[in-house]
Protein backbone atom coordinates (compact mmCIF):
# COMPACT_ATOMS: atom_id res chain seq x y z
CA UNK A 1 0.00 0.00 0.00
CA UNK A 2 1.35 3.66 -0.57
CA UNK A 3 1.16 5.63 2.16
CA UNK A 4 -2.30 6.08 2.84
CA UNK A 5 -4.88 6.06 5.86
CA UNK A 6 -7.65 3.59 5.41
CA UNK A 7 -9.99 3.62 7.53
CA UNK A 8 -13.42 0.98 6.92
CA UNK A 9 -16.18 1.85 9.56
CA UNK A 10 -19.29 -0.25 9.14
CA UNK A 11 -21.91 0.50 12.09
CA UNK A 12 -25.88 -0.41 12.50
CA UNK A 13 -28.08 1.30 9.96
CA UNK A 14 -29.27 3.96 12.34
CA UNK A 15 -28.77 7.66 12.76
CA UNK A 16 -27.05 7.97 15.78
CA UNK A 17 -24.50 6.69 14.72
CA UNK A 18 -23.67 9.52 12.25
CA UNK A 19 -21.82 11.67 15.26
CA UNK A 20 -19.08 8.89 15.62
CA UNK A 21 -18.33 8.37 11.67
CA UNK A 22 -18.24 12.56 11.04
CA UNK A 23 -15.84 12.12 14.33
CA UNK A 24 -13.74 9.57 12.86
CA UNK A 25 -13.52 12.05 9.60
CA UNK A 26 -12.71 14.76 11.76
CA UNK A 27 -9.92 12.63 13.68
CA UNK A 28 -8.11 11.64 9.91
CA UNK A 29 -8.21 15.42 8.66
CA UNK A 30 -6.17 16.73 11.68
CA UNK A 31 -3.80 13.67 11.16
CA UNK A 32 -2.95 15.09 7.22
CA UNK A 33 0.25 17.34 8.86
CA UNK A 34 0.68 18.10 5.37
CA UNK A 35 -2.22 19.81 4.71
CA UNK A 36 -1.97 23.89 3.58
CA UNK A 37 -5.50 24.53 3.92
CA UNK A 38 -7.76 25.65 6.60
CA UNK A 39 -7.83 22.04 8.25
CA UNK A 40 -11.16 23.06 10.94
CA UNK A 41 -13.11 23.97 7.80
CA UNK A 42 -11.71 20.80 6.13
CA UNK A 43 -12.69 18.88 9.22
CA UNK A 44 -16.17 20.34 9.13
CA UNK A 45 -16.83 19.32 5.68
CA UNK A 46 -15.93 16.05 5.26
CA UNK A 47 -17.84 15.11 8.89
CA UNK A 48 -21.02 17.07 6.59
CA UNK A 49 -20.41 14.74 3.66
CA UNK A 50 -20.17 12.00 5.29
CA UNK A 51 -23.42 12.59 7.15
CA UNK A 52 -24.91 13.16 4.09
CA UNK A 53 -24.49 10.63 2.51
CA UNK A 54 -24.47 8.24 5.30
CA UNK A 55 -27.96 9.52 6.37
CA UNK A 56 -29.13 9.02 2.44
CA UNK A 57 -27.60 5.44 2.94
CA UNK A 58 -29.66 4.46 6.10
CA UNK A 59 -32.85 6.59 5.13
CA UNK A 60 -33.32 6.09 1.36
CA UNK A 61 -31.13 3.01 0.14
CA UNK A 62 -31.89 0.83 3.55
CA UNK A 63 -35.17 2.26 4.68
CA UNK A 64 -34.10 3.04 8.01
CA UNK A 65 -34.01 -0.98 8.92
CA UNK A 66 -32.24 -0.72 12.37
CA UNK A 67 -31.60 -4.14 11.86
CA UNK A 68 -29.46 -3.71 8.64
CA UNK A 69 -25.57 -2.30 8.89
CA UNK A 70 -23.74 0.20 6.82
CA UNK A 71 -20.33 0.60 5.78
CA UNK A 72 -18.10 3.54 5.10
CA UNK A 73 -14.62 3.66 3.68
CA UNK A 74 -12.64 7.04 4.19
CA UNK A 75 -9.05 6.81 2.48
CA UNK A 76 -6.59 9.87 2.68
CA UNK A 77 -3.08 10.86 1.58
CA UNK A 78 -1.28 14.05 1.19
CA UNK A 79 -3.03 13.95 -2.06
CA UNK A 80 -6.53 13.26 -1.87
CA UNK A 81 -9.46 12.21 0.32
CA UNK A 82 -11.60 9.61 -0.72
CA UNK A 83 -14.65 8.52 0.72
CA UNK A 84 -17.11 5.82 -0.24
CA UNK A 85 -20.30 4.72 0.78
CA UNK A 86 -21.74 1.67 0.11
CA UNK A 87 -25.62 0.71 -0.03
CA UNK A 88 -27.28 -2.29 -0.99
CA UNK A 89 -30.93 0.15 -2.25
CA UNK A 90 -32.77 0.46 -5.45
CA UNK A 91 -30.01 2.93 -6.40
CA UNK A 92 -31.03 6.44 -7.71
CA UNK A 93 -29.83 8.93 -10.35
CA UNK A 94 -27.51 10.82 -9.18
CA UNK A 95 -26.81 12.96 -12.61
CA UNK A 96 -30.28 14.12 -12.61
CA UNK A 97 -30.44 15.37 -9.43
CA UNK A 98 -26.34 17.13 -9.64
CA UNK A 99 -28.85 18.94 -12.52
CA UNK A 100 -31.48 20.31 -11.13
CA UNK A 101 -31.75 23.10 -8.35
CA UNK A 102 -33.33 22.53 -5.16
CA UNK A 103 -35.40 26.08 -4.78
CA UNK A 104 -34.09 27.97 -1.31
CA UNK A 105 -37.32 27.19 0.63
CA UNK A 106 -37.53 23.14 -0.01
CA UNK A 107 -37.40 21.37 2.75
CA UNK A 108 -35.19 18.69 1.96
CA UNK A 109 -33.33 18.16 -1.37
CA UNK A 110 -30.05 19.59 -0.01
CA UNK A 111 -27.64 16.69 0.87
CA UNK A 112 -26.41 15.82 -2.50
CA UNK A 113 -25.80 19.68 -3.81
CA UNK A 114 -23.83 20.00 -0.75
CA UNK A 115 -21.81 17.04 -1.61
CA UNK A 116 -21.79 18.19 -4.83
CA UNK A 117 -20.38 21.68 -3.53
CA UNK A 118 -17.95 20.53 -1.38
CA UNK A 119 -16.04 17.45 -3.12
CA UNK A 120 -13.87 17.65 -6.54
CA UNK A 121 -15.06 14.44 -7.79
CA UNK A 122 -18.42 12.18 -6.77
CA UNK A 123 -19.71 9.19 -8.73
CA UNK A 124 -22.44 6.53 -8.04
CA UNK A 125 -21.89 3.28 -9.55
CA UNK A 126 -23.26 -0.11 -8.87
CA UNK A 127 -20.62 -2.75 -8.17
CA UNK A 128 -21.99 -6.42 -8.22
CA UNK A 129 -24.56 -6.57 -6.07
CA UNK A 130 -24.17 -3.09 -4.34
CA UNK A 131 -24.16 0.60 -5.26
CA UNK A 132 -21.22 2.58 -4.51
CA UNK A 133 -21.19 6.68 -3.55
CA UNK A 134 -17.34 7.79 -3.85
CA UNK A 135 -16.51 11.37 -3.60
CA UNK A 136 -13.07 12.59 -3.36
CA UNK A 137 -11.56 16.06 -2.44
CA UNK A 138 -8.02 16.81 -3.88
CA UNK A 139 -5.19 18.04 -1.02
CA UNK A 140 -3.88 20.70 -3.27
CA UNK B 1 -33.24 16.35 21.24
CA UNK B 2 -32.24 18.73 24.55
CA UNK B 3 -34.43 21.57 23.61
CA UNK B 4 -35.35 24.19 26.32
CA UNK B 5 -38.20 26.61 26.19
CA UNK B 6 -38.58 30.00 27.40
CA UNK B 7 -41.78 32.05 26.86
CA UNK B 8 -41.24 36.02 26.63
CA UNK B 9 -44.40 37.51 25.93
CA UNK B 10 -45.86 36.03 22.76
CA UNK B 11 -42.16 35.17 21.69
CA UNK B 12 -40.92 31.65 22.23
CA UNK B 13 -37.11 31.23 22.74
CA UNK B 14 -36.54 27.63 21.66
CA UNK B 15 -32.46 26.44 22.77
CA UNK B 16 -31.45 23.74 21.27
CA UNK B 17 -28.57 22.26 23.78
CA UNK B 18 -26.96 19.53 21.22
CA UNK B 19 -23.95 19.83 19.51
CA UNK B 20 -24.61 18.02 16.90
CA UNK B 21 -27.99 19.12 14.73
CA UNK B 22 -27.80 16.06 12.17
CA UNK B 23 -30.50 13.18 10.28
CA UNK B 24 -30.70 11.77 13.94
CA UNK B 25 -32.23 14.20 16.07
CA UNK B 26 -33.87 17.31 14.31
CA UNK B 27 -37.22 15.43 13.02
CA UNK B 28 -37.27 16.37 16.94
CA UNK B 29 -36.94 20.17 17.09
CA UNK B 30 -39.54 20.16 13.91
CA UNK B 31 -42.50 18.16 15.87
CA UNK B 32 -41.84 20.72 19.12
CA UNK B 33 -42.27 23.43 16.45
CA UNK B 34 -45.24 21.80 14.75
CA UNK B 35 -47.02 21.32 18.46
CA UNK B 36 -46.24 25.17 19.63
CA UNK B 37 -47.91 26.31 16.07
CA UNK B 38 -50.87 24.26 16.93
CA UNK B 39 -50.80 25.91 20.60
CA UNK B 40 -50.75 29.11 18.45
CA UNK B 41 -47.45 30.07 18.94
CA UNK B 42 -45.99 31.26 15.97
CA UNK B 43 -42.73 33.83 16.89
CA UNK B 44 -40.03 31.37 17.52
CA UNK B 45 -36.71 32.59 17.99
CA UNK B 46 -34.16 29.60 17.96
CA UNK B 47 -30.48 30.43 19.76
CA UNK B 48 -28.31 27.79 18.22
CA UNK B 49 -25.45 29.11 19.93
CA UNK B 50 -24.54 24.78 21.50
CA UNK B 51 -24.45 23.83 18.28
CA UNK B 52 -21.76 22.75 16.56
CA UNK B 53 -22.28 21.03 13.39
CA UNK B 54 -25.44 21.17 11.28
CA UNK B 55 -26.35 19.20 8.20
CA UNK B 56 -29.24 19.83 5.50
CA UNK B 57 -31.59 17.88 8.03
CA UNK B 58 -31.18 20.28 10.73
CA UNK B 59 -31.44 23.03 7.94
CA UNK B 60 -34.27 21.02 6.87
CA UNK B 61 -35.71 21.58 10.32
CA UNK B 62 -35.56 25.10 10.52
CA UNK B 63 -37.29 25.75 6.96
CA UNK B 64 -40.15 23.93 7.85
CA UNK B 65 -40.87 25.99 11.02
CA UNK B 66 -40.10 28.69 8.96
CA UNK B 67 -42.41 28.16 6.03
CA UNK B 68 -44.90 27.15 9.40
CA UNK B 69 -44.24 30.59 10.98
CA UNK B 70 -44.90 32.56 7.94
CA UNK B 71 -48.29 30.99 7.24
CA UNK B 72 -49.14 32.04 10.50
CA UNK B 73 -48.19 35.13 10.04
CA UNK B 74 -45.64 34.57 12.67
CA UNK B 75 -42.04 34.58 12.36
CA UNK B 76 -38.85 32.42 13.20
CA UNK B 77 -35.26 34.06 13.65
CA UNK B 78 -31.90 32.98 14.50
CA UNK B 79 -29.86 33.48 16.85
CA UNK B 80 -26.04 33.24 18.40
CA UNK B 81 -24.81 31.05 15.35
CA UNK B 82 -21.10 29.83 15.44
CA UNK B 83 -18.93 30.63 12.51
CA UNK B 84 -19.13 26.81 11.00
CA UNK B 85 -22.78 26.70 11.58
CA UNK B 86 -23.04 30.09 9.91
CA UNK B 87 -20.87 29.29 6.82
CA UNK B 88 -23.45 26.35 6.13
CA UNK B 89 -26.04 29.09 5.75
CA UNK B 90 -23.93 30.79 3.06
CA UNK B 91 -23.24 27.42 1.58
CA UNK B 92 -26.82 26.73 0.66
CA UNK B 93 -28.02 30.73 0.91
CA UNK B 94 -30.28 30.39 3.50
CA UNK B 95 -28.66 32.92 5.06
CA UNK B 96 -30.73 35.12 2.86
CA UNK B 97 -34.08 33.74 4.05
CA UNK B 98 -33.58 33.73 8.06
CA UNK B 99 -32.98 36.97 10.14
CA UNK B 100 -29.86 35.81 11.56
CA UNK B 101 -28.95 37.49 14.73
CA UNK B 102 -25.50 37.96 16.59
CA UNK B 103 -27.42 37.50 20.23
CA UNK B 104 -30.71 36.81 22.00
CA UNK B 105 -31.32 40.57 22.95
CA UNK B 106 -31.02 41.52 19.46
CA UNK B 107 -33.23 39.15 18.15
CA UNK B 108 -36.09 39.73 21.03
CA UNK B 109 -35.81 43.02 19.74
CA UNK B 110 -36.35 42.59 16.12
CA UNK B 111 -40.13 41.30 16.73
CA UNK C 1 -24.23 -8.19 12.47
CA UNK C 2 -25.58 -7.81 15.97
CA UNK C 3 -25.21 -3.99 16.93
CA UNK C 4 -21.43 -3.13 16.90
CA UNK C 5 -19.58 -0.32 15.85
CA UNK C 6 -16.59 -1.75 13.75
CA UNK C 7 -13.73 0.42 12.56
CA UNK C 8 -10.93 -1.48 10.97
CA UNK C 9 -8.02 0.92 10.11
CA UNK C 10 -4.47 0.40 7.96
CA UNK C 11 -1.63 2.69 8.13
CA UNK C 12 1.68 2.59 7.11
CA UNK C 13 4.27 1.85 9.96
CA UNK C 14 4.91 4.79 11.23
CA UNK C 15 4.80 6.45 15.01
CA UNK C 16 2.93 9.53 13.16
CA UNK C 17 -0.31 7.55 12.81
CA UNK C 18 -0.57 7.13 16.54
CA UNK C 19 -2.72 9.76 17.35
CA UNK C 20 -4.91 9.60 14.30
CA UNK C 21 -5.50 5.59 15.49
CA UNK C 22 -5.94 7.31 19.11
CA UNK C 23 -8.15 9.68 18.31
CA UNK C 24 -10.38 7.41 16.52
CA UNK C 25 -10.78 5.31 19.61
CA UNK C 26 -11.44 8.23 21.33
CA UNK C 27 -14.92 8.65 19.05
CA UNK C 28 -15.72 5.75 19.63
CA UNK C 29 -16.22 5.66 23.31
CA UNK C 30 -17.97 8.96 23.08
CA UNK C 31 -20.28 7.22 20.51
CA UNK C 32 -21.12 4.60 23.01
CA UNK C 33 -24.36 6.28 24.77
CA UNK C 34 -25.49 3.61 27.48
CA UNK C 35 -21.78 3.68 29.17
CA UNK C 36 -22.06 4.42 33.19
CA UNK C 37 -18.89 5.35 34.05
CA UNK C 38 -16.20 7.84 33.46
CA UNK C 39 -16.47 8.23 29.47
CA UNK C 40 -13.03 10.73 29.69
CA UNK C 41 -11.37 8.18 31.35
CA UNK C 42 -12.44 5.35 29.05
CA UNK C 43 -11.50 7.35 26.14
CA UNK C 44 -8.05 8.08 27.61
CA UNK C 45 -7.30 4.49 28.13
CA UNK C 46 -8.42 3.19 24.84
CA UNK C 47 -6.52 5.89 23.23
CA UNK C 48 -3.30 4.97 25.62
CA UNK C 49 -3.71 1.27 24.91
CA UNK C 50 -4.37 1.66 21.12
CA UNK C 51 -0.98 3.77 21.17
CA UNK C 52 0.89 1.07 23.61
CA UNK C 53 -0.18 -1.82 21.46
CA UNK C 54 0.28 -0.09 18.03
CA UNK C 55 3.98 1.70 18.64
CA UNK C 56 5.18 -2.14 19.58
CA UNK C 57 3.66 -3.62 16.42
CA UNK C 58 5.29 -0.57 14.29
CA UNK C 59 8.70 -0.84 16.17
CA UNK C 60 8.92 -4.01 17.32
CA UNK C 61 7.15 -6.63 15.24
CA UNK C 62 7.73 -4.30 12.06
CA UNK C 63 11.31 -2.97 12.80
CA UNK C 64 9.37 0.74 11.88
CA UNK C 65 10.21 0.07 8.48
CA UNK C 66 8.07 3.13 7.11
CA UNK C 67 7.04 0.64 4.08
CA UNK C 68 5.07 -1.61 5.85
CA UNK C 69 1.75 -1.18 6.65
CA UNK C 70 0.00 -2.03 10.40
CA UNK C 71 -3.38 -2.81 11.24
CA UNK C 72 -5.68 -2.67 14.18
CA UNK C 73 -9.58 -3.39 14.17
CA UNK C 74 -11.74 -1.48 17.15
CA UNK C 75 -15.16 -3.00 17.68
CA UNK C 76 -17.58 -2.02 20.11
CA UNK C 77 -21.05 -2.38 21.79
CA UNK C 78 -23.04 -2.08 24.81
CA UNK C 79 -21.46 -4.82 26.50
CA UNK C 80 -17.73 -4.55 25.46
CA UNK C 81 -14.66 -2.73 23.48
CA UNK C 82 -12.64 -4.67 21.76
CA UNK C 83 -9.06 -4.19 19.74
CA UNK C 84 -7.30 -6.30 17.63
CA UNK C 85 -3.72 -5.24 16.36
CA UNK C 86 -1.75 -7.31 13.89
CA UNK C 87 1.60 -8.17 13.27
CA UNK C 88 3.65 -10.26 11.23
CA UNK C 89 7.09 -10.29 13.05
CA UNK C 90 8.66 -13.22 15.04
CA UNK C 91 6.34 -13.11 18.06
CA UNK C 92 7.24 -12.54 21.54
CA UNK C 93 5.83 -14.26 24.91
CA UNK C 94 3.38 -12.63 26.52
CA UNK C 95 3.14 -14.49 29.21
CA UNK C 96 6.40 -14.11 30.86
CA UNK C 97 6.26 -10.33 30.39
CA UNK C 98 3.08 -10.09 32.31
CA UNK C 99 4.27 -12.01 35.28
CA UNK C 100 7.86 -10.13 34.98
CA UNK C 101 7.44 -6.92 36.53
CA UNK C 102 9.51 -3.81 35.53
CA UNK C 103 11.21 -1.99 38.27
CA UNK C 104 10.08 1.03 38.69
CA UNK C 105 13.26 3.49 37.41
CA UNK C 106 13.79 1.12 33.97
CA UNK C 107 13.27 3.05 31.24
CA UNK C 108 11.46 0.97 29.28
CA UNK C 109 8.92 -2.12 29.45
CA UNK C 110 5.55 -0.37 30.83
CA UNK C 111 3.33 -0.83 27.70
CA UNK C 112 2.64 -4.55 27.80
CA UNK C 113 2.10 -3.83 31.68
CA UNK C 114 -0.16 -0.62 31.43
CA UNK C 115 -2.58 -2.99 28.64
CA UNK C 116 -2.67 -5.63 31.08
CA UNK C 117 -3.68 -2.88 33.88
CA UNK C 118 -6.38 -1.14 31.80
CA UNK C 119 -8.25 -4.22 29.78
CA UNK C 120 -9.58 -7.28 31.73
CA UNK C 121 -8.66 -9.75 28.84
CA UNK C 122 -5.74 -9.98 26.78
CA UNK C 123 -4.86 -12.42 24.58
CA UNK C 124 -1.45 -12.71 21.78
CA UNK C 125 -2.31 -15.67 19.50
CA UNK C 126 -1.24 -16.51 16.56
CA UNK C 127 -3.12 -17.10 13.36
CA UNK C 128 -1.60 -17.98 9.96
CA UNK C 129 0.79 -16.29 9.05
CA UNK C 130 0.10 -13.36 11.46
CA UNK C 131 0.18 -12.37 15.75
CA UNK C 132 -3.13 -10.94 16.65
CA UNK C 133 -2.94 -8.59 19.96
CA UNK C 134 -6.51 -8.80 21.57
CA UNK C 135 -7.74 -7.25 23.97
CA UNK C 136 -11.01 -6.52 25.67
CA UNK C 137 -12.50 -4.10 27.64
CA UNK C 138 -15.85 -5.14 29.47
CA UNK C 139 -18.21 -2.03 29.74
CA UNK C 140 -20.68 -3.44 32.77
CA UNK D 1 8.66 17.71 19.45
CA UNK D 2 8.19 21.54 19.72
CA UNK D 3 9.94 22.40 22.99
CA UNK D 4 10.47 25.57 24.60
CA UNK D 5 13.73 26.49 26.60
CA UNK D 6 14.47 29.08 29.07
CA UNK D 7 17.13 29.24 31.73
CA UNK D 8 16.86 31.05 35.52
CA UNK D 9 19.75 30.73 37.19
CA UNK D 10 21.48 27.13 37.03
CA UNK D 11 18.14 25.97 36.20
CA UNK D 12 16.50 25.19 32.87
CA UNK D 13 13.04 25.05 32.17
CA UNK D 14 11.44 22.73 29.49
CA UNK D 15 8.57 23.57 27.91
CA UNK D 16 6.59 20.56 25.86
CA UNK D 17 4.04 22.35 23.61
CA UNK D 18 2.45 19.30 22.34
CA UNK D 19 -0.92 17.36 22.90
CA UNK D 20 0.58 14.15 23.14
CA UNK D 21 3.84 12.57 24.09
CA UNK D 22 4.42 9.52 22.44
CA UNK D 23 6.40 6.89 20.59
CA UNK D 24 6.56 9.12 17.51
CA UNK D 25 8.22 12.31 19.32
CA UNK D 26 9.34 11.37 22.99
CA UNK D 27 12.89 10.26 21.62
CA UNK D 28 13.37 14.44 20.94
CA UNK D 29 12.49 15.30 24.70
CA UNK D 30 15.34 12.38 25.55
CA UNK D 31 18.08 13.98 23.32
CA UNK D 32 17.30 17.14 23.93
CA UNK D 33 17.75 16.88 27.72
CA UNK D 34 21.21 14.51 26.79
CA UNK D 35 22.27 18.06 25.22
CA UNK D 36 21.98 19.77 28.01
CA UNK D 37 23.68 17.36 30.22
CA UNK D 38 26.67 17.28 28.00
CA UNK D 39 26.93 21.58 28.03
CA UNK D 40 26.71 20.78 32.14
CA UNK D 41 22.72 21.79 32.76
CA UNK D 42 21.75 18.93 35.50
CA UNK D 43 18.95 20.69 37.29
CA UNK D 44 16.00 20.72 34.60
CA UNK D 45 12.14 21.44 34.97
CA UNK D 46 9.93 19.97 32.59
CA UNK D 47 6.62 21.71 32.26
CA UNK D 48 3.86 19.63 31.02
CA UNK D 49 0.83 22.41 30.98
CA UNK D 50 0.06 22.06 27.22
CA UNK D 51 0.33 17.65 27.17
CA UNK D 52 -2.85 16.35 27.21
CA UNK D 53 -2.05 12.82 26.34
CA UNK D 54 1.59 10.88 27.59
CA UNK D 55 2.46 7.11 26.93
CA UNK D 56 4.92 4.76 28.30
CA UNK D 57 7.81 6.43 25.95
CA UNK D 58 6.81 9.60 27.08
CA UNK D 59 7.22 8.49 30.51
CA UNK D 60 10.42 6.53 29.51
CA UNK D 61 12.35 9.94 28.33
CA UNK D 62 11.34 11.49 31.58
CA UNK D 63 12.83 8.36 33.62
CA UNK D 64 15.51 8.56 31.37
CA UNK D 65 16.13 12.27 32.05
CA UNK D 66 15.32 12.25 36.01
CA UNK D 67 18.15 9.74 36.09
CA UNK D 68 21.06 11.57 33.94
CA UNK D 69 20.51 14.71 36.22
CA UNK D 70 20.46 12.30 39.48
CA UNK D 71 23.29 10.67 38.21
CA UNK D 72 25.13 14.06 37.36
CA UNK D 73 23.83 15.39 40.98
CA UNK D 74 20.88 17.60 39.52
CA UNK D 75 17.45 17.52 39.63
CA UNK D 76 14.82 16.34 37.20
CA UNK D 77 11.30 17.65 38.47
CA UNK D 78 8.11 18.34 36.84
CA UNK D 79 5.16 20.64 37.00
CA UNK D 80 1.90 21.88 35.51
CA UNK D 81 0.59 17.89 34.93
CA UNK D 82 -3.18 18.11 33.48
CA UNK D 83 -5.40 15.69 35.62
CA UNK D 84 -4.94 12.72 33.11
CA UNK D 85 -1.61 12.98 32.82
CA UNK D 86 -1.08 12.86 36.59
CA UNK D 87 -3.07 9.64 36.54
CA UNK D 88 -0.56 8.16 34.42
CA UNK D 89 2.17 8.52 36.86
CA UNK D 90 -0.44 7.47 39.74
CA UNK D 91 -0.78 3.74 37.27
CA UNK D 92 2.62 3.57 36.93
CA UNK D 93 3.33 4.11 40.05
CA UNK D 94 5.98 7.10 38.83
CA UNK D 95 4.66 9.94 40.95
CA UNK D 96 6.82 7.97 44.03
CA UNK D 97 9.72 8.97 41.59
CA UNK D 98 9.09 12.32 40.39
CA UNK D 99 9.03 15.52 42.28
CA UNK D 100 5.73 16.83 40.89
CA UNK D 101 4.77 20.55 41.45
CA UNK D 102 1.14 22.74 40.96
CA UNK D 103 3.29 25.02 38.91
CA UNK D 104 6.29 26.65 37.67
CA UNK D 105 7.02 28.75 40.49
CA UNK D 106 6.53 25.94 43.23
CA UNK D 107 9.35 23.83 40.91
CA UNK D 108 11.20 26.87 40.74
CA UNK D 109 11.09 27.57 44.55
CA UNK D 110 12.43 23.98 45.77
CA UNK D 111 15.78 24.05 44.29
N1 LIG E 1 -28.18 6.06 -1.42
C1 LIG E 1 -29.36 6.39 -1.98
N2 LIG E 1 -30.22 5.43 -2.40
C2 LIG E 1 -31.39 5.74 -2.96
N3 LIG E 1 -31.82 7.01 -3.16
C3 LIG E 1 -31.03 8.01 -2.76
C4 LIG E 1 -29.76 7.77 -2.15
N4 LIG E 1 -29.20 8.97 -1.89
C5 LIG E 1 -30.06 9.91 -2.31
N5 LIG E 1 -31.17 9.35 -2.83
C6 LIG E 1 -32.33 10.05 -3.45
O1 LIG E 1 -31.93 11.37 -3.77
C7 LIG E 1 -32.81 12.32 -3.15
C8 LIG E 1 -32.06 13.58 -2.77
O2 LIG E 1 -31.16 13.31 -1.72
P1 LIG E 1 -30.61 14.52 -0.84
O3 LIG E 1 -30.08 15.55 -1.75
O4 LIG E 1 -29.66 13.95 0.16
O5 LIG E 1 -31.87 15.13 -0.10
P2 LIG E 1 -32.91 14.47 0.92
O6 LIG E 1 -32.24 13.29 1.55
O7 LIG E 1 -33.17 15.59 1.86
O8 LIG E 1 -34.10 14.10 0.10
C9 LIG E 1 -33.42 11.58 -1.98
O9 LIG E 1 -34.66 12.09 -1.61
C10 LIG E 1 -33.52 10.15 -2.52
O10 LIG E 1 -34.68 9.99 -3.28
N1 LIG F 1 4.14 -7.03 18.74
C1 LIG F 1 5.32 -7.40 19.28
N2 LIG F 1 6.19 -8.16 18.56
C2 LIG F 1 7.38 -8.54 19.08
N3 LIG F 1 7.80 -8.21 20.32
C3 LIG F 1 6.99 -7.46 21.09
C4 LIG F 1 5.72 -7.01 20.62
N4 LIG F 1 5.14 -6.31 21.60
C5 LIG F 1 6.00 -6.30 22.64
N5 LIG F 1 7.11 -7.00 22.34
C6 LIG F 1 8.27 -7.27 23.23
O1 LIG F 1 7.87 -7.04 24.56
C7 LIG F 1 8.74 -6.09 25.19
C8 LIG F 1 7.97 -5.26 26.20
O2 LIG F 1 7.08 -4.39 25.54
P1 LIG F 1 6.51 -3.13 26.28
O3 LIG F 1 5.98 -3.56 27.60
O4 LIG F 1 5.56 -2.46 25.38
O5 LIG F 1 7.76 -2.20 26.58
P2 LIG F 1 8.79 -1.51 25.55
O6 LIG F 1 8.11 -1.42 24.24
O7 LIG F 1 9.04 -0.21 26.22
O8 LIG F 1 10.00 -2.41 25.56
C9 LIG F 1 9.34 -5.31 24.06
O9 LIG F 1 10.60 -4.76 24.42
C10 LIG F 1 9.45 -6.36 22.97
O10 LIG F 1 10.62 -7.13 23.14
Amino acid sequence: MSKRIQVDITVPNQTKYLGVIGRIGESVVYSLKGYQGNRRELAYHLNLVLTEALANAICHANSCDPDKDVRVLISASDKDLTIKVFDQGQGFDIEALSKHKARTKDEGGRGIQIIFKLMDRVHYTREENRNVLEMTKYLH
Amino acid sequence: MQIKLTEQGDIVNISVEEERMDAHNSGDLKERMLQLFDEGKCNLIIDLSSVRFIDSSGLGALVSGFKNASAREGNLKLCCLQPQVRSMFELTRLHRVFEIYADLDEALNSF
